[in-house]
């Protein structure tokens, strides 16, 4: 029996139908199309009014099969799916077709764009026919959750989920926990004590009957898929046996090797072989750095092992593999700073009083190398004039197109401490101020106030290369002040700059393990840039924080408590829908061949001795095909994809191909023909 | 070692001093530079203001009349240097520019398929081809006590020179390093020697000289080092007029570098053709370095 | 698809009177034949069963006696080989309208065998070949065969050969197909019996099995990593291993089980003579796929060097038996020809 | 990213300028950052920055910006268009500017196309340059009296065996006079 | 030889998880593209049979794009170089049936790669104008003499064949 095919053509409003000609490729398809019985063009098809329609459509046509031309499927097969089921038909026997993303909104000629839809549809059409009704597969919800990084978006995550319950893996690479935010001084816009509101967060994490805590510790390897995620996990040799420590700090303080310590003090400060890096640090157990300590080194010292009083240094302790099964994964890896030897012209890491953010972050930090006294690099002269340059590395094709969004408010965090610690004349130079939060416009009014001079224009270069005698040791900044249309040099004592907010080096890397891509710059995609910003495209993986694009603070504790509610609805709902899209093998046509046996990365393909024949062991399977297409005697099935459908869908899609010649029946016949 | 050779006509005039010092380092180096037969202009900057296309096809003959043979073009001067290696660039990224140029070299009978020469300056050649141990092992009179300003100028390092860094460039501070000299952190390095200023504002171009001077002074530099022979010629030749302008008295010698690098692999003046400049650099060289066998000629 | 409509053969078989058979070859070699008289001294049983009405091979007839035969006289047509000419075609038309039952016969009517894999070229080119360019040939007149030729009584005609050849479905409705270059004699009985007995499968299948040659293979296999593709001189191949691993081109996996797997069996590799299973479009690709799958690399450059290497006529390893029958049919005709056939008229046949 | 049709809202001014340059059309990128005026060593000399040239083309005034000196100061040092954010090719659009200047007979208060005629006079009779010729020439075509003051400096030079009477000729000069005569012909931006 | 009316249909097999996504991408940049791919979505471009290859040209394609993601980044791990192999495998034999390798195009986008994919999708349309139709159906199509022929020997046996059916 033929099948019965509705085909609906969304407008979006008029983001289709301002492009394609939706009512005429409504009408080719009841025109043009075998087996459509009912298609028609609707204004929303995702609104509540496009979904009855189908359902209706179901009930009173008999559809037998769906065709929805709208969106990109990623946005609303879930929708529609769900339509077809209310209106008492299998969910798989919809397709949807994209004629938004794929086509009116990247082609310019209408009538090429309404051509294009119609093949589209075309395709579509024939394929659903072929389809074949599958049952969705569930799977139970692993209630623990794993949280990948320990910054303030990911320490909101976990206390979120902890709070309510439930077991939370936290896996930090760095000794302590904090993230940036534990580096800072003051934080915007309300200028409070970055580790007064931090610091109880992380001892609540460290102490909380719910959370493992691992710091130290990397991400290896992730497999399974949501709501059974198996995880390894590298555990670094801190050298200190964990459970022994008692956090006195014994070792730390009488070690006699100091080194500069590039991570936390961002090379300002020292630390020494064995440390925790700083104060608050949580855990309270120190790391054994082993590039700097002496006993590995050259064999001498020991000191820490000898003065330890419960006896916690391990020297010979590798690093070790913990795995744990974890239902959903958040990542909260953070970001990095821009590195401004990369522009050279701004003499960073040439001449000695231009620093980064996160130096005078650390120079200005009471807890910090210098107590918080904002003094030059020689160590003692207190800056008269500084200058502070916006958008280094950001909103610059060369380095990063993106606006980093915080730290032009962090330049007016850092003119404020300035003016406040040491009464400088403080020059900014900013392209655009952007202060588009709440009570950051105001922040940027108390200092216009203060008397900080705003200079519109992106620096040119600073240099040390004096052409007047008024600039004699001093560094100059040349720009052109925009406003005025001059060009200007500015001599002043310090320059900082207010580097972009970069991705994680190894986001790429982390991304790729846990199946999540990244934008072009660099931070993970989410599911929708809107409505579902701390989701990705895979099931179970969510981020939250800068790693999904920079923000500040408070952005990032949204995000972080918004991945945490939508990992809690999943364990709440303790089961999870799995696509039914797998392959399996024709077993009495199989013979044995072994082709397939090593095409499954996931070990999905057995083979069974005895009988000598391939089997697909269905949990494994995720369902790339590769094994469908390499068996060569075609007995391999991939449900949801499987050939006929997409022969079916070459065909329609070729409809206005010139078909081939030649085939019986067809025949140009020379009058010989039978019948 | 075999490359093909693009002298310029600033060096087949003003600027012997730079062509004739580079065919005596490279005889000692062991390289060989094969000129290119029957070379043109490249037009300096004066063709791109009056017509683009004739510009980049002025240029791209030069490409072009390569032989097959022929990869890797070597350009001493500044402007050729980057006129050349634009060119190949604005035919290999624009579809447009490359058919046009073609179709106007067909005219001529010669075609140019970007990315066939691959053009490269002088610098880069010693720099990377030569490297630092083979330079170490030729040196015969090391410039200990030297203090040398490295000048780039501006359009070999910029916009696309492949090989250093475009704002504060360090090939040659390290060349001359490996030789002895003591190397200035020249903070103008890369900056703009004023070009063809000269001829349009003279108060203008003086103070971009000035400033070049002015600096080399200030970083007791005993003399500075050039690799373009426009820089070269306003630094030396416009010198008094500078000093003049500014009631100052600058006594600056400019010389090529490949001329101070000569000295260092033990060639005499006359052979480098020290002496050519007119802010005289033998006695300064003389001077800090002692008695050498190289010191024959000047 | 549905057997209902199996009306033909069902006839056929409630007819207790004999049954009228025709076997007939266009574009083949005679091996079909052969192998059908391989059936041996079942050839009686078959004698009692139907009349062969017509079988220029072995019987004296004529075409003019199939012409004035009624339509669907004859019950089941056993028709080899491809459609080369307009001859071959008239009487694969003719032959159609006068039976019940079409039979696709061997690999040449299937997929076109060995003749179709002169669709990498045309026909001028296969003149120019055959009537001036090989060694052998004296042709200083650049004598070609004429479709026309006129003499005082007349015009004679000749058959006119096509520029591709097609496979008997590419021309007229088949029934049934029977694949093999050429059918096992067995294949062939079974096949015969079951028509006897009115037990056929759906029309438009194939008769035979549908797992593949190494179903029937008794070398032992394991997961399959290729290095490099070899050439059958290159090496002596381990009796008990699966030939594919160990680097020849073996076609067994793609190909239709039916010849009790008689190239392994010998130490050579299968050439894939009974086309592809099941219902595989396309023989070439399905083993394109199967072994570039097992290629041990990931290096593009690595990859395109073992094919080259290994595989120097991909055409003739992939589609010795199938390239009129595969989804493309045939190569790109040169410009000039391409699609018109005007020209091609001239220069070909005249 | 902007597509493309953005530009037809710009001025035919802005349209005039982009075309005349490979890559210019990334000029409707423009922040205004300023970056190429704080760059330029002649940028003080300059009636206008580039980025104010820049923003003056957008606004469509076409006369302004033909009759300015700022594409005259530019001496091609790359820094601009090394440095600016936004990857805007600012030397070849300085380049562009002159074009149009020169075409349009603007550049009146400047010798600088005089310098340009005299030199690729030279280019296509002899296929090289000198600098002798080259100054002499326009010196006494353009500005006789500033000749004295650079007499000294001439001497210099020509003792020195540095200043040559005549440039080499090229062999093959009939090719490259019909590749010029050619891409004349073709015109326009290349 | 190229014709400036030609637009050439082009059938683009895309992975679900990268360069669809990367053509979900280009949309909504509105990167804009030629509109001559129709895009089929496949789980992994590990699930492109060159039969799909195949049987797009047979029907009239005269170009076919196969998308994945970058090696190294398959969404399945490694599925993508084996689809790298087969399209090696089959360019090789599309080369000896005359078929230009520039007609069946192989091109790694990933999930962020909007303006790359709509790069290649331009670079291949333009690949493909500059080549003209492959018009394999055509390719097919018999010289003008079959038909006369057949004509010729149905009116010779014409007699005969009138027969009652
Ligand atoms: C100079 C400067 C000043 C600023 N001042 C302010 C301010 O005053 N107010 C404000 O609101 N915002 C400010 N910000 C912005 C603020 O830094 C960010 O919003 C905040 O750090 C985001 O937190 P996060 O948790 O997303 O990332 P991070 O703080 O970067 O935390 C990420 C954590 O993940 C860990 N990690 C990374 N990769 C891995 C891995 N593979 N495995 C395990 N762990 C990993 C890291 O070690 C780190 O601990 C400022 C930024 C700068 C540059
Ligand atoms: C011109 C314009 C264009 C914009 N375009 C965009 C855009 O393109 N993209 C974008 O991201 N953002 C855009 N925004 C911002 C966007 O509108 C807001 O971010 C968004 O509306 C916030 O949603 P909300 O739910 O917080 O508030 P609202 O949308 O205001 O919803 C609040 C709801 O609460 C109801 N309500 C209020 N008081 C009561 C009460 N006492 N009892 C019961 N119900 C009550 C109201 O009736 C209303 O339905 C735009 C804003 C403007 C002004
Ligand atoms: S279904 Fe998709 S295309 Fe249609 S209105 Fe909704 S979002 Fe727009
Ligand atoms: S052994 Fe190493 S870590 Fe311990 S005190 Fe000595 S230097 Fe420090
Ligand atoms: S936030 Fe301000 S300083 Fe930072 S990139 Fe954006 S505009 Fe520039
Ligand atoms: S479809 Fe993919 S995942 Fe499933 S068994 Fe085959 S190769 Fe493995
Ligand atoms: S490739 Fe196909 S025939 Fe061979 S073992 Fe696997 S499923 Fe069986
Ligand atoms: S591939 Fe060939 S040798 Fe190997 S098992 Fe199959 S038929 Fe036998
Ligand atoms: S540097 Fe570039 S972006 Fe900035 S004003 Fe100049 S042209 Fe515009
Ligand atoms: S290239 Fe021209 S405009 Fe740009 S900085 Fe140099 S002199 Fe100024």
């Amino acid at each position: 029996m033929a099948e019965r095919v509705g085909v609906y053509v969304c407008h979006c409003g008029s983001n289709i139908a301002g492009k394609v000609d939706v009512a005429d490729v409504a009408k080719f398809a009841s025109e043009h199309i075998k087996d459509v019985v009912v298609a028609r063009d609707y204004k929303f098809m995702c609104s509540d009014l496009g979904q009855k329609m189908v359902e209706e459509d179901i009930k009173k046509e008999g559809l037998t099969r769906v065709v929805v031309a709208a969106c990109s499927p990623h946005l609303h097969e879930k929708t529609f799916r769900r339509a077809c089921s209310n209106g008492g038909l299998n969910p798989y026997l919809l397709d949807m077709t994209n004629i938004r993303e794929h086509c009116s909104w990247v082609h310019k000629d209408p009538v090429a764009a309404t051509e294009k839809a119609k093949s589209l549809v075309s395709a579509s059409a024939e394929r659903v026919k072929f389809q074949q009704p599958l049952e969705p597969m569930y799977v139970d919800v692993n209630p623990t959750t794993l949280v990948v990084g320990g910054g303030i978006a990911g320490l909101q995550a976990t206390l979120e989920l902890a709070d309510a319950g439930h077991k939370v893996v936290l896996v930090e690479r760095l000794p302590s926990i904090g993230g940036h935010m534990a580096q800072f001084d003051k934080t915007f816009p309300t200028l409070d004590c970055s580790a007064c509101i931090l610091t109880p967060k992380m001892s609540e994490v460290g102490q909380h009957e719910n959370v493992r805590l691992l710091t130290y510790a990397e991400l290896e390897e992730v497999t399974g898929s949501v709501g059974n995620f198996h995880v390894k996990i590298r555990q670094k040799a801190r050298k200190v046996d964990f459970d022994l420590c008692t956090g006195c700090g014994i070792c730390v303080e009488k070690c006699p090797r100091k080194v500069v310590d590039t991570e936390f003090e961002a090379g300002m400060g020292m630390r020494k072989a064995i440390y925790m890096p700083f104060p608050q640090a949580v855990p309270r157990v120190p790391v054994l750095d082993t590039e700097s300590c002496i006993w590995f080194e050259r064999q001498r010292c020991q000191t820490c092992e000898k003065l330890c009083p419960t006896k916690a240094i391990r020297f010979d302790q590798e690093d070790e593999i913990i795995e744990v099964d974890v239902g959903n994964i958040i990542i909260a890896t953070g970001w990095k700073p821009f590195d401004c030897t990369k522009i050279p012209q701004y003499g960073y890491g040439r001449l000695p009083n231009v620093y980064t953010g996160m130096e005078f972050e650390r120079l200005c930090n009471a807890a910090g190398p210098t107590s918080g006294k904002i003094v030059l690099r020689d160590g003692k002269t207190v800056p008269k004039s500084v200058a502070i340059i916006h958008c280094v590395g950001s909103r610059d094709l060369n380095h990063n197109p993106y606006c980093s969004g915080i730290c032009c408010m962090a330049a007016l965090k850092f003119a404020h401490l300035l003016i406040e610690k040491t009464g400088a004349q403080v020059y900014s130079f900013y392209i655009d101020i952007r202060t588009n939060q709440k009570d950051y416009e105001e922040f940027y009014q108390r200092l216009l106030q203060e008397g900080v001079h705003f200079v519109r224009g992106k620096v040119s270069e600073v240099t040390d290369a004096t052409r007047r005698p008024d600039e004699t040791g001093k560094t100059i900044v040349q720009c052109e002040d925009t406003l005025t249309g001059r060009q200007e040099r500015y001599p002043v004592d310090m320059v900082i700059l207010m580097g972009a907010l970069e991705p994680q080096f190894d986001a790429r890397e982390l991304g790729l393990k846990c199946g999540i891509s990244c934008s072009m710059a660099g931070f993970y995609t989410e599911r929708h840039p809107k409505l579902d910003p701390v989701a990705t495209m895979t099931d179970g993986i969510f981020i939250a924080g800068v790693c999904q694009g920079p923000k500040d603070i408070p952005a990032s504790v949204v995000q972080g408590a918004a991945a945490a509610a939508r990992v809690a609805g999943m364990i709440t709902k303790g089961k999870v829908m799995i696509e039914p899209i797998v392959a399996s093998i024709r077993e009495e046509d199989c013979s044995g061949c072994r082709i397939c046996n090593n095409m499954c990365p996931y070990n999905a393909i057995e083979f069974d001795e005895t009988r000598a024949v391939s089997r697909v062991i269905t949990a494994l399977c995720k369902g790339c095909g590769t094994c469908v297409s390499a068996c060569p005697a075609g007995v391999i099935e991939g449900a949801h994809f499987n050939n006929s459908q997409i022969f079916a869908e070459i065909e329609g899609a070729l409809w206005d191909a010139v078909p081939p010649a030649g085939v019986p029946g067809e025949s140009e016949s020379a009058g010989v023909s039978a019948s | 070692m075999k490359y093909a050779y693009y002298p310029g006509c600033s060096l087949e005039a003003g600027s012997a001093a730079y062509d004739v010092s580079v065919r005596a380092v490279a005889k000692v180096l062991g390289f060989e530079l094969e000129e290119l037969d029957d070379w043109n202009c490249c037009g300096a900057t004066e063709y791109f203001s009056q017509d683009e296309l004739v510009a980049t096809s002025v240029i791209a003959r030069n490409l072009a009349i390569c032989r097959p043979d022929q990869k890797e073009l070597i350009a001493p001067c500044a402007a050729c240097f980057l006129n050349l290696k634009k060119t190949d660039q604005l035919m290999a990224e624009h579809s447009e520019v490359r058919s046009k140029v073609n179709e106007a070299l067909a005219a001529g009978g010669l075609h140019y398929d970007p990315g066939q020469v691959r053009v490269r300056h002088l610098l880069d050649l010693i720099y990377t081809d030569i490297g630092e141990a083979a330079l170490r092992e030729k040196i015969k009179q090391p410039l200990t006590g030297l203090r040398v300003a490295p000048y780039y100028g501006c359009q070999v390092v910029r916009p696309m020179n492949g090989f250093d860094n475009t704002e504060y460039p360090m090939k040659m501070d390290e060349l001359f390093t490996w030789l002895g000299a003591e190397v200035v952190d020249y903070p103008v390095k890369a900056h703009c020697c004023g070009g063809h200023m000269t001829q349009i504002s003279e108060g203008a171009a003086y103070e971009l000289i000035r400033r070049l001077l002015d600096s080399a002074v200030e970083h007791e530099a005993d003399l500075i080092l050039c690799m373009c022979p426009m820089c070269q010629l306003n630094l030396d030749a416009y010198q008094a007029l500078v000093s003049s302008y500014f009631q100052k008295n600058f006594q600056m010698p400019i010389i090529f570098f490949t001329q101070l690098l000569g000295v260092a692999l033990g060639l005499d003046f006359e052979t480098v053709k020290i002496g050519k400049e007119i802010v005289s650099a033998g006695p300064v060289i003389k001077a800090k370095l002692g008695a050498a066998p190289s010191q024959t000629g000047a | 698809m549905s057997k209902t409509e199996n009306m033909a053969a069902t006839e056929a078989a409630e007819a207790k009177s004999k049954g009228k058979l025709a076997i007939y070859w266009a574009a083949s070699c005679g091996g079909c034949e052969i192998s059908t008289l391989g059936i041996d001294t079942k050839i009686l049983d078959l004698a009692a069963a139907f009349d062969i009405v017509f079988c220029p091979c072995i019987t004296d007839g004529k075409t003019r006696d199939v012409e004035k035969m009624a339509d669907g006289e004859i019950d089941v047509c056993l028709f080899n080989g491809g459609i080369r000419t307009s001859e071959n075609e008239y009487m694969a038309q003719l032959l159609r309208r006068k039976s019940k039952v079409l039979v696709a016969f061997g690999s040449c009517a299937t997929e076109g065998c060995i003749p179709g894999l002169a669709n990498l070229h045309d026909r001028k080119s296969i003149f120019d070949n055959t009537y001036q360019e090989t060694c052998s040939t004296d042709n200083e007149a650049g004598v070609r065969p004429q479709s026309v030729t006129q003499v005082p009584e007349g015009d004679l005609h000749l058959p006119v050969f096509y520029d591709t050849l097609r496979t008997l479905d590419q021309t007229v409705k088949v029934d049934y197909y029977l694949p093999g270059c050429p059918p096992e004699s067995d294949r062939i009985w079974e096949a015969i019996e079951a028509i006897m007995a009115g037990q056929l499968p759906p029309p438009g299948s194939v008769i035979g099995s549908n797992t593949t040659v190494c179903d029937f293979c008794n070398r032992t296999r394991s997961e399959k990593k290729i290095k490099e593709f070899k050439r059958t001189w290159e090496v002596i191949p381990d009796p008990d291993t699966c030939l594919l691993e160990q680097g020849l081109v073996c076609c067994g996996p793609a190909t239709r089980a039916g010849c009790g797997c008689l190239c392994p069996q010998v130490n050579s590799p299968c050439i894939g003579c009974y086309g592809p299973p099941g219902d595989a479009q396309d023989f070439g690709a399905r083993l394109m796929s199967a072994l570039a799958s097992v290629i041990d690399s990931n290096d593009p450059r690595e990859i395109q060097a073992i094919i080259e290497r290994g595989i120097p006529d991909p055409v003739g390893t992939f589609y010795r038996f199938s390239l009129a029958g595969s989804l493309l049919r045939r190569g790109k005709r040169p410009e000039a020809e391409n699609g018109h056939g005007q020209q091609a008229a001239t220069g070909g046949a005249s | 990213m902007v597509t493309d049709t953005h530009q037809d809202h710009r001025s035919d001014f802005f349209q005039e300028v982009v075309s005349d340059t490979p890559g210019g059309e990334q000029l409707a990128h423009c922040l205004q950052c300023g970056s190429c005026g704080g760059s330029c060593p002649n940028g003080s000399d300059m009636q206008y920055t580039p980025r104010t040239i820049f923003a003056m083309i957008n606004a469509g005034r076409r006369e302004e910006v033909l009759a300015a000196n700022t594409m005259w100061y530019c001496v091609s040092c790359y820094f601009c268009t090394t440095r600016c954010p936004q990857q805007i090719p600012i030397t070849d659009l300085m380049y562009a500017l002159k074009r149009l200047a020169i075409a349009e007979g603007k550049a009146k208060d400047t010798d600088a196309p005089a310098l340009a005629r005299t030199f690729t006079g030279f280019v296509e009779n002899f296929g090289r340059s000198f600098e002798f010729g080259l100054a002499s020439r326009y010196y006494l075509l353009n500005k006789p009296l500033s000749m004295f003051k650079l007499v000294p400096m001439g001497m210099g030079l020509f003792t020195r065996g540095r200043l040559h009477l005549l440039p080499n000729r090229i062999r093959q000069m009939d090719q490259l006079r019909a590749i010029i005569k050619k891409a004349r012909e073709i015109g326009g931006a290349s | 030889m190229s014709d400036d009316s030609f637009e050439p249909k082009i059938v683009g097999f895309l992975c679900n998880w990268c360069s669809y996504r990367a053509a979900d991408l280009a949309g909504t940049a509105r990167i804009s593209h030629a509109p001559n791919v129709r895009i089929i979505r496949v789980m992994c471009s590990g699930r492109v049979d060159p039969t799909f290859v195949l049987k797009a040209l047979s029907l009239g394609a005269d170009g076919v794009m196969i998308a994945g993601c970058h090696p190294g980044e398959c969404h399945y791990i490694e599925q993508n170089y084996k689809a790298m192999r087969r399209y090696y495998m089959l360019q090789h034999t599309l080369k000896a049936m005359g078929v230009e390798e520039q007609r069946v195009q192989l091109v790694w986008a990933s999930a962020a790669e909007g303006q790359q994919l709509a790069d290649a999708i331009d670079k291949l349309v333009a690949d493909v104008k500059a080549l003209g139709p492959l018009g394999w159906s055509k390719n097919w199509a018999e010289n003008g003499d079959r038909i006369r022929a057949l004509e010729d020997i149905v009116n010779e046996h014409k007699e005969a064949l009138e027969v009652p059916r």
